[in-house]
């Protein structure tokens, strides 16, 4: 572990420099605001933005992935055989990445990444992946995650942590991985470390000062899931809600989908796609028959998932890194916080 | 049934209104006997292009 | 407004209270600054929830049709009411079971044009009249409202509900316009190279979490055809011509019923301007049919019927 | 029509001098077979229905018009044939038509070389018609005038460069929408009217154009060039059919037309022999189809004892369940002749046809609808045990009922069947490009081969049919309505408004054949209430219709007494009334009176009608006019008629008929002749100089300007008699109770105007006189007789009334509620489900759709299918197109 100073006068040269071994993703701005995309070559990651209108997921789940593909001209030797599809599992760094982000990929990852199962397409695309963090000097009104296990300066998954200094970035190289992109990018003014790593902890602490909000999880843990499930305030919650997939498709660590295959002439591919527990179809048997089929379960899995179910299964906290993002999308305005508020102090009545 | 009368009719003549004189009888409870002079019934509306006041094709 | 507030829970306490409905649907204060969030109250007591302001974006008539069988009020603004009505006529809502208490509308504001005016998180969202007092965490501005309408609200001649039970407060005055679709204009100005671009533009960031539909009180199919599988109408990822078809023809199953009331918008996480397809087709339904969506429970859209004299210049 | 080929024996080497032959060499089906020979028959029959037709009148015996010798001279009915598709020309109008496309003469060639596209056409009326000169055809054709406007459009839309100009005596288009397709042609299609009789036509020697000389309005003699003359030929019965007629036994007219009663009027002189089409009076398509219903009926009424003696059941097959098996596709190539077989290589689309998904079977045929093709067919399904037909021919607008017959006979639902157009869609339109063809052919059978895999046996439900008639309107074509139905043997309920059976025709003098109207009335409104077979309902009103099809229950209430009628059929002759004018002082002073109110003072022969010294009768009073754009048809006829009446009670009276077109269509026109003979004097004014009537104390002063003068001629008149416009009830509250459509003006719309002309689409309901159009007494009698006739086949065949399969279904699953397939179906098909799991929900009423797929397009929620045209039937015809794409 070092830390580097990099002159924001330097810094565009250095990122184009990483150009030639490092394809880019970073914060943009387009009409609709800031969003998360692979950068052209004349595009520069925006340093200075507040927060990105979609989570840094896709980078590594992309919202539809081609996974298989096969020939259906039956001239073809190998049609009808299911192969992987190309993907580019070249090196990538993802550039200005949220801690709260990061946190949340290694959320993800406990479910791509198990003992029983790997998912080749996500874990390789995470073992290409550089994260370069950009810490957050000012968290916004809705950022709770300090209350979720990380914060705007937390280390958790990234391999640089950068944090802003006016005119120079200060970087925390905290893995090889960053350490090779670090060089790629030609960045190696070497700080003290000492004197470095104080200077990082205060401004940690200035920026957690002004987080204001935060939720209470210490009681989620003991409560019985049936008793949870059973709560009568499931209704009230789900009344507002429509059932769209904001919530879930702007979450950095919801990462449910679904398999679509698509024909196009001879050529079919298979692809997976974002899927949310919010839609009917998500649970929808082929018979029909729906075991999800009402509104207020749906909602009800949502909250249990990421703050129950999640919490007992891994042992790693609950599944929401803070973000805030559901709770500033939510056309109906249904704020996690208050559901965790909810859930965490209900008690039931015998 | 003492009626003298035989159940069939003699159509004669294949245009338009023969043809649908015979339809007509057919579909009433009658056998038909259609009889035309030329080699094919159809008569003039058959050689017509279009029907006025709709310009419907004759065919 | 605070007097109209006043109002309408006092209404929907004594609705409540008498057993003359069994939930009133309304808006409730927000967790967060200038949110809001529709509720359905069904006690006297909650009615102390019910709220109203220029933050009440959405549209109630979506969730009075979910109420099936229930006797119900709904608190309805202009654009509410119309949708109340278009229901009404779709055999989604029975008349007899609806109370509608009418609110003449101030105007909603544009979320994402006040955020984008402030530049960042908004921390504090007040009305004082026509002027909207606004913070983040370092700044605090006072802005005209006029300024800030919604879209539609700045084009609406339909303030007033069109179909109520009670009115709460004055009437407000209807605004007359020389021209209610400048935008449309403009889009239909465009060269079809130029119009191709514009709809890429507009939908490239869409995630098809369909907020738009959802938020729509038109949107009740039980199936949407975006969702059916047999046959598999549109794709599901994001190829964008799928992506395209869905925003297309979700908005011709609009036309001559949508009312323009934003709803789709003001859900769209996003930010997409999803009515520049449904409006065009408002003004289509003006021109041939001279219709607008939502004024009368007398008569069916103009695309429901099919009439002898229904414009067919397009059939040559 | 069958596309058959004769042997004209005349002609043929073969018969003729047993040389030749060639015709059996050449023909792949061996079916020429030179030993049929003529055989007599002999049949015996109950009654005979007489319809010979006519012939076009030939006009190479008028040596002014020199027909014969010009070749830019040509009748109508050549000029028919230059304009159709299938034609000699295939459409295209040129000059000198009746030279071969390939001439192979040294003189014709020379000519041919002339060949051009004509950009000035004349057509000629009244050739061979209301002539007594050069023919003797008196009458008038009732025909030409239409086809002509009809030719000039069709050929002007040919050619939009084409200058049309019709010569005319009377513009006679008296018919329903027909005055105002008269006024498009002038207004929107630019057609030239004249009105002059031509005097002849030369020809210039070189290019063969044609000079025209005619005297105009104003009497001015005028020369004219055109590229081509038509000859609107009148229709003629010829001597053969006369012949027949006296074989027959049967009086005929001296125009050779057969003589018959107004109230009878399909029945000739003879018991059991009826006659329809232009033989009983020139006449056009949809009242020669009324002729034929009518003649059914009658001999039907001759025969009703007797009705269901000689016919056979058909017999029943058992229907194989496919549902579960596999598809196994057998596919039939047509040939049609060299219709396909010229242009697409057919035996090679047969060879992909098998290597087809599921093809178990294809096979090239030289004509798929042939009777041997058929028998093969269903041979081959048992043989193969194919479940699955693709007919690759023609139209199956004409054709999938015939293979669908034979899927039936095989043993199969006849919805397994699927037929793909590979001839008007393929090798008509892509006759100069084989190669294309043959692919399109290709992808056509592949798409249906597709869509068949995926058919489904539908289900036709049966429809129960009341035996019961309701005939609403008690006037002569109601009445001679029910009394057919109910001389056949059903029951039948007359519901009229009035205390009085009989209609308007109670107020009529006499008919244009000089029959008594009020004691024929009288004589059929006896008949009818002594059938017990009728009820009849007077002074009730019809408030409510319910039902479809063989299950209508209808509210009647009479005297606020409600009682419910349940019928299968309903017949509307809720006829017409005289209209009230508004113009010609009408209603000041009481010589100024109605045609109705002169048929009143006949009738009760009026002394005041002694002292008529001067009788003026205004035609077209309200009539052709913007507000009422038709022509009320009957006035010219009737105004004549009484003008003939009053000239005989008085031969010093002076009459006068002022008139825009006299339209006495016919041989009415013998009543016109008839007139002018008496002394009845016709003066023509012009829609914008119409007469004017001012009432004065010892006369009613007319004035006008005489078209052929120029000059204002006023008459004093002590009796006029305005020719008032025949106007509709306009009943729309009735028209809903059935679904129904009115017209502009408010007449009934009829299910087609050529072939359905008793009939609406709305099935089980018929229609019958004036509330259809304007009509004189033998064409209300004549509507009433094919009304009845078209609702005896329904009931007739009511255990055979199947409902059709390919029908809209809803998934309810999937139904929103939304009710736009209610607003929405023209046929009222679809209706809420009243109870159960899905009430609320739309239900398709399968008796009442008719398949239009209306409600599947419109229905957003994707709830509604239509049988036989599913969904992924559609999809895999795309998807099969688009595997090559």
């Amino acid at each position: 572990m070092k830390f580097i100073t990099i002159d924001k006068k330097d810094w565009a040269k250095g990122i184009d420099k990483s150009r030639g071994t490092y394809q880019l993703f970073g914060p943009v701005t387009d009409i609709n605001g800031c969003q998360i995309k692979a950068l052209d070559a004349d595009v520069q990651p925006e340093m200075e933005y507040t927060d990105s209108v979609l989570s840094a997921k896709s980078v590594l789940f992309p919202q539809s992935e081609k996974i298989l593909v096969t020939s259906l001209n039956e001239a073809d030797d190998d049609h009808h055989i299911m192969k992987r599809a190309d993907g580019d599992y070249t090196p990538r760094a993802v550039i200005g990445i949220r801690p709260y982000d990061a946190r949340a990929i290694q959320l993800v990852k406990m479910n791509f990444d198990t003992e029983d199962y790997r998912d080749p397409y996500w874990c390789d695309a995470y073992e290409a992946t550089t994260f370069v963090g950009l810490a957050i000097n000012k968290p916004g009104p809705l950022d709770f995650s300090t209350s979720t296990g990380t914060g705007p300066f937390s280390e958790d998954g990234l391999d640089i942590l950068l944090a802003d200094m006016d005119d120079k970035f200060l970087a925390k190289v905290l893995t090889p991985k960053g350490e090779a992109y670090a060089a790629a990018c030609g960045f190696n003014t070497e700080a003290d470390a000492k004197e470095s790593q104080v200077l990082f902890d205060v401004m940690r602490k200035d920026a957690e000062k002004t987080i204001s909000s935060s939720v209470e999880t210490d009681k989620l843990k003991d409560k019985t899931i049936l008793d949870l499930y059973e709560a009568p305030f499931w209704d009230d919650v789900a009344f507002s809600c429509i059932n769209c997939g904001t919530c879930t498709y702007v979450c950095p660590t919801c990462w449910c989908f679904d398999i679509q295959d698509e024909n196009k002439l001879k050529a079919s591919s298979r692809f997976r796609n974002w899927d949310t527990c919010m839609s009917p179809l998500f649970t929808r048997h082929a018979t029909g028959h729906n075991p999800r089929g009402e509104k207020t379960m749906r909602v009800r899995q949502r909250f249990m998932h990421k703050l129950k179910y999640f919490l007992d299964k891994y042992d790693s906290g609950i599944m929401c890194v803070g973000c805030g993002r559901c709770v500033k999308s939510c056309p109906v305005n249904i704020d996690i916080r208050q559901v965790c508020e909810t859930m965490n102090n209900y008690e039931k009545k015998e | 049934m003492n009626s003298t009368k035989t159940g069939s009719v003699v159509v004669i003549g294949g245009g338009i209104s023969g043809m649908l004189s015979a339809l007509d009888l057919a579909n009433s409870g009658f056998y038909v006997y259609l009889v035309e002079k030329g080699p094919s019934i159809g008569g003039v509306m058959a050689q017509l292009d279009k029907t006025f006041p709709t310009n419907d094709c004759a065919m | 407004m605070d007097t109209c507030i006043q109002k309408i829970r006092e209404i929907a306490g004594d609705l409540l209270e008498k057993g003359e409905v069994e939930r009133v649907i309304g808006f409730a204060e927000g967790s967060i600054p200038m949110a809001t969030s529709p509720v359905a109250i069904s006690t006297k007591e909650d009615a102390q929830k019910l709220c109203f302001s220029s933050t009440c974006g959405l549209n109630l008539a979506n969730y009075a049709s979910k109420e099936k069988g229930k006797k119900i009020a709904v608190v309805a603004k202009g654009c509410d009411s119309r949708n109340l009505v278009t229901h009404i006529v779709e055999n989604q809502i029975d008349r007899d079971n609806l109370y509608i208490i009418g609110v003449p509308c101030p105007g909603m504001v544009d979320k994402f044009k006040i955020a984008a005016e402030m530049g960042g998180e908004i921390t504090g969202f007040e009305e004082a009249g026509d002027t909207l007092i606004v913070s983040t965490v370092d700044d605090k501005k006072e802005l005209n409202k006029q300024d800030y309408l919604r879209h539609n609200c700045s084009l609406c001649t339909h303030k007033n509900p069109v179909l109520f039970d009670v009115l709460v407060g004055e009437e407000v005055e209807e605004q007359q316009l020389d021209n209610a679709y400048p935008d449309v204009d403009a889009i239909e100005a465009l060269t079809a190279d130029g119009r191709w671009k514009h709809f890429e533009e507009l939908t490239q960031n869409c995630i098809r979490c369909y907020a738009c539909r959802n938020a729509c009180p038109l949107c009740y199919c039980p199936t949407c055809f975006v969702d059916e599988s047999g046959p598999q109408w549109v794709g599901k990822g994001q190829d964008k011509t799928d992506v395209d078809t869905f925003h297309f023809l979700r908005a011709f199953h609009c036309a001559g019923r949508c009312t323009d009331c934003g709803a789709c918008v003001e859900a769209c996480p996003m930010g997409i301007n999803v009515r520049d397809f449904t409006r065009k087709l408002n003004k289509d339904a003006q021109d041939m049919f001279g219709w607008e969506a939502g004024l009368t429970i007398d008569k069916r859209p103009p695309l429901d019927a099919y009439s002898p004299d229904d414009p067919n210049d397009f059939i040559k | 029509m069958p596309l058959k080929y004769v042997i004209n024996p005349d002609v043929c080497l073969k018969l003729q001098k047993d040389k030749c032959g060639t015709c059996a060499d050449v023909c792949p089906a061996n079916a020429i077979d030179y030993t049929q020979t003529e055989e007599t028959i002999t049949l015996n029959a109950g009654s005979i229905v007489f319809s010979p037709g006519f012939k076009p009148f030939d006009p190479s015996r008028f040596d002014n018009y020199q027909y014969a010798n010009y070749p830019n001279v040509v009748t109508s009915m050549e000029f028919e044939r230059l304009l159709s598709a299938s034609g000699p020309t295939h459409g295209h109008v040129m000059t000198m038509p009746k030279l071969p496309m390939k001439p192979k003469k040294k003189a014709d060639k020379a000519l041919a070389e002339k060949r051009k596209d004509p950009k000035k056409i004349a057509w000629f009326q009244c050739v061979g018609s209301r002539d007594m000169n050069k023919c003797d055809n008196a009458y008038c054709s009732s025909v030409c005038c239409m086809y002509a406007v009809k030719e000039a459009i069709i050929a002007k839309e040919h050619d939009p460069e084409l200058e049309p100009y019709i010569f005319f005596m009377d513009m006679r288009t008296p018919g329903k929408e027909f005055e105002k397709y008269y006024q498009n042609a002038k207004e929107k299609h630019g057609i030239n009217f004249v009105r002059a009789r031509v005097h002849s036509v030369t020809e210039d020697r070189d290019t063969h154009d044609l000079n025209i000389r005619y005297a105009d309005e104003m009497g001015q003699i005028v020369d004219d060039s055109f590229d081509m003359v038509v000859l609107s030929v009148g229709l003629e019965i010829p001597q053969e059919t006369r012949d027949m007629a006296e074989k027959l036994g049967i009086d005929i007219t001296d125009h050779g037309f057969c003589k018959t009663d107004s109230f009878e009027p399909v029945t000739s002189s003879r018991d059991g022999v009826y006659v329809s089409g232009v033989f009983n009076n020139p006449k056009d398509i949809p009242e020669s189809v009324l002729d034929a219903s009518a003649a059914a009926s009658a001999a039907g009424d001759f025969l009703a004892d007797v009705r269901g003696t000689m016919t056979k059941a058909e017999e029943k097959i058992e229907e194989t369940n496919v549902i579960g098996d596999p598809p196994k596709i057998g596919v039939f190539v047509c040939d049609c002749g060299s219709n396909i077989a010229g242009v697409v290589d057919c035996p090679s689309l047969t060879e992909y046809a098998k290597e087809l998904p599921y093809v178990e079977f294809a096979t090239e045929t030289l004509y798929a609808c042939a009777q041997d093709t058929q028998d093969k067919m269903v041979e081959t399904i048992k043989e193969k045990g194919l479940n699955r037909i693709v007919v690759a021919a023609c139209t199956p607008k004409t054709h999938e009922p015939l293979f669908q017959e034979s899927m039936v006979n095989a043993g199969l639902n006849k919805y397994l069947f699927e037929m793909t157009n590979i001839r008007n869609h393929n090798s008509w339109v892509h006759k100069n490009n084989p190669e294309i063809a043959t692919e399109k052919a290709k992808d056509l059978v592949r798409m249906a081969v597709a869509k068949a895999a995926l058919a489904q046996p539908l289900a036709e439900e049966k429809i129960n049919v009341n035996d019961t008639v309701m005939v609403v309107g008690g006037g002569l074509a109601g009445l001679t309505a029910a009394k057919s139905l109910a001389t056949q043997g059903y029951d039948t309920h007359i519901v009229e408004k009035k205390d009085v059976l009989g209609g308007e025709a109670l107020k009529l003098y006499k008919t244009a054949q000089g029959e008594d109207v009020g004691e024929k009335m009288a004589a059929l409104v006896a008949d009818i209430e002594a059938n017990e077979k009728i009820t009849v309902h007077t002074n009730t009103t019809l408030e409510g219709v319910e039902g479809f099809v063989g299950n209508f229950k209808s509210k009647l209430v009479s005297g606020g007494n409600e009682t419910e009628l349940e019928h299968g059929v309903a017949v509307l002759a809720t006829g017409a009334k005289c209209s009230e004018p508004t113009e010609y002082c009408f209603g000041d002073d009481d010589r100024i009176i109605k045609t109705l109110d002169l048929d009143k003072m006949l009738k009760e022969q009026d002394a005041k009608l002694d002292s008529v010294k001067t009788a003026v009768f205004i035609q077209c009073v309200g009539s052709r006019e913007p507000n009422r754009p038709y022509c009320s048809r009957v006035c010219c006829t009737h105004s004549i008629d009484n003008a003939i009446e009053l000239k005989k009670r008085n031969p010093e009276t002076d009459v006068f008929i002022l008139y825009r077109d006299i339209r006495t269509y016919g041989e009415r026109e013998l009543l016109y002749k008839e007139a002018r003979e008496l002394g009845v004097i016709f003066i023509r004014y012009e829609v914008d100089r119409k007469p004017e009537v001012k009432v004065e104390k010892d006369a009613v002063k007319i004035t006008l300007i005489d078209h052929v003068l120029n000059q204002p001629v006023e008459i004093e008149a002590d009796l006029l008699t305005l020719a008032a416009a025949i106007e509709p009830r306009k009943d729309e509250r009735l028209a809903n109770f059935f679904k129904v459509p009115l017209n502009d003006e408010g007449f009934f719309v009829e299910k087609h105007a050529k072939l359905g002309p008793a009939e609406f689409a709305t099935d089980g309901v018929f229609v019958a006189g004036s509330g259809h159009y304007p009509k004189p007494v033998n064409e209300a009698a004549t509507q009433g007789r094919a009304a009845a006739s078209r609702a005896l086949t329904l009931l007739a065949k009511k255990d055979s009334l199947f409902t059709s399969g390919t029908i809209a279904t809803v998934d309810q699953e999937k139904c929103s509620q939304c009710g736009v397939c209610v607003s929405i179906c023209p046929y009222n098909a679809p209706g809420f489900a009243a109870d159960g799991r899905f009430a609320g929900t739309a239900e398709i009423n399968p008796v009442l759709c008719k398949g239009c797929g209306l409600c599947v397009a419109s229905c957003r929620s994707g709830a509604l299918h239509l049988r036989g045209f599913d969904t992924n039937q559609i999809f895999s015809q795309i998807f099969a197109l688009g595997e090559v794409v």
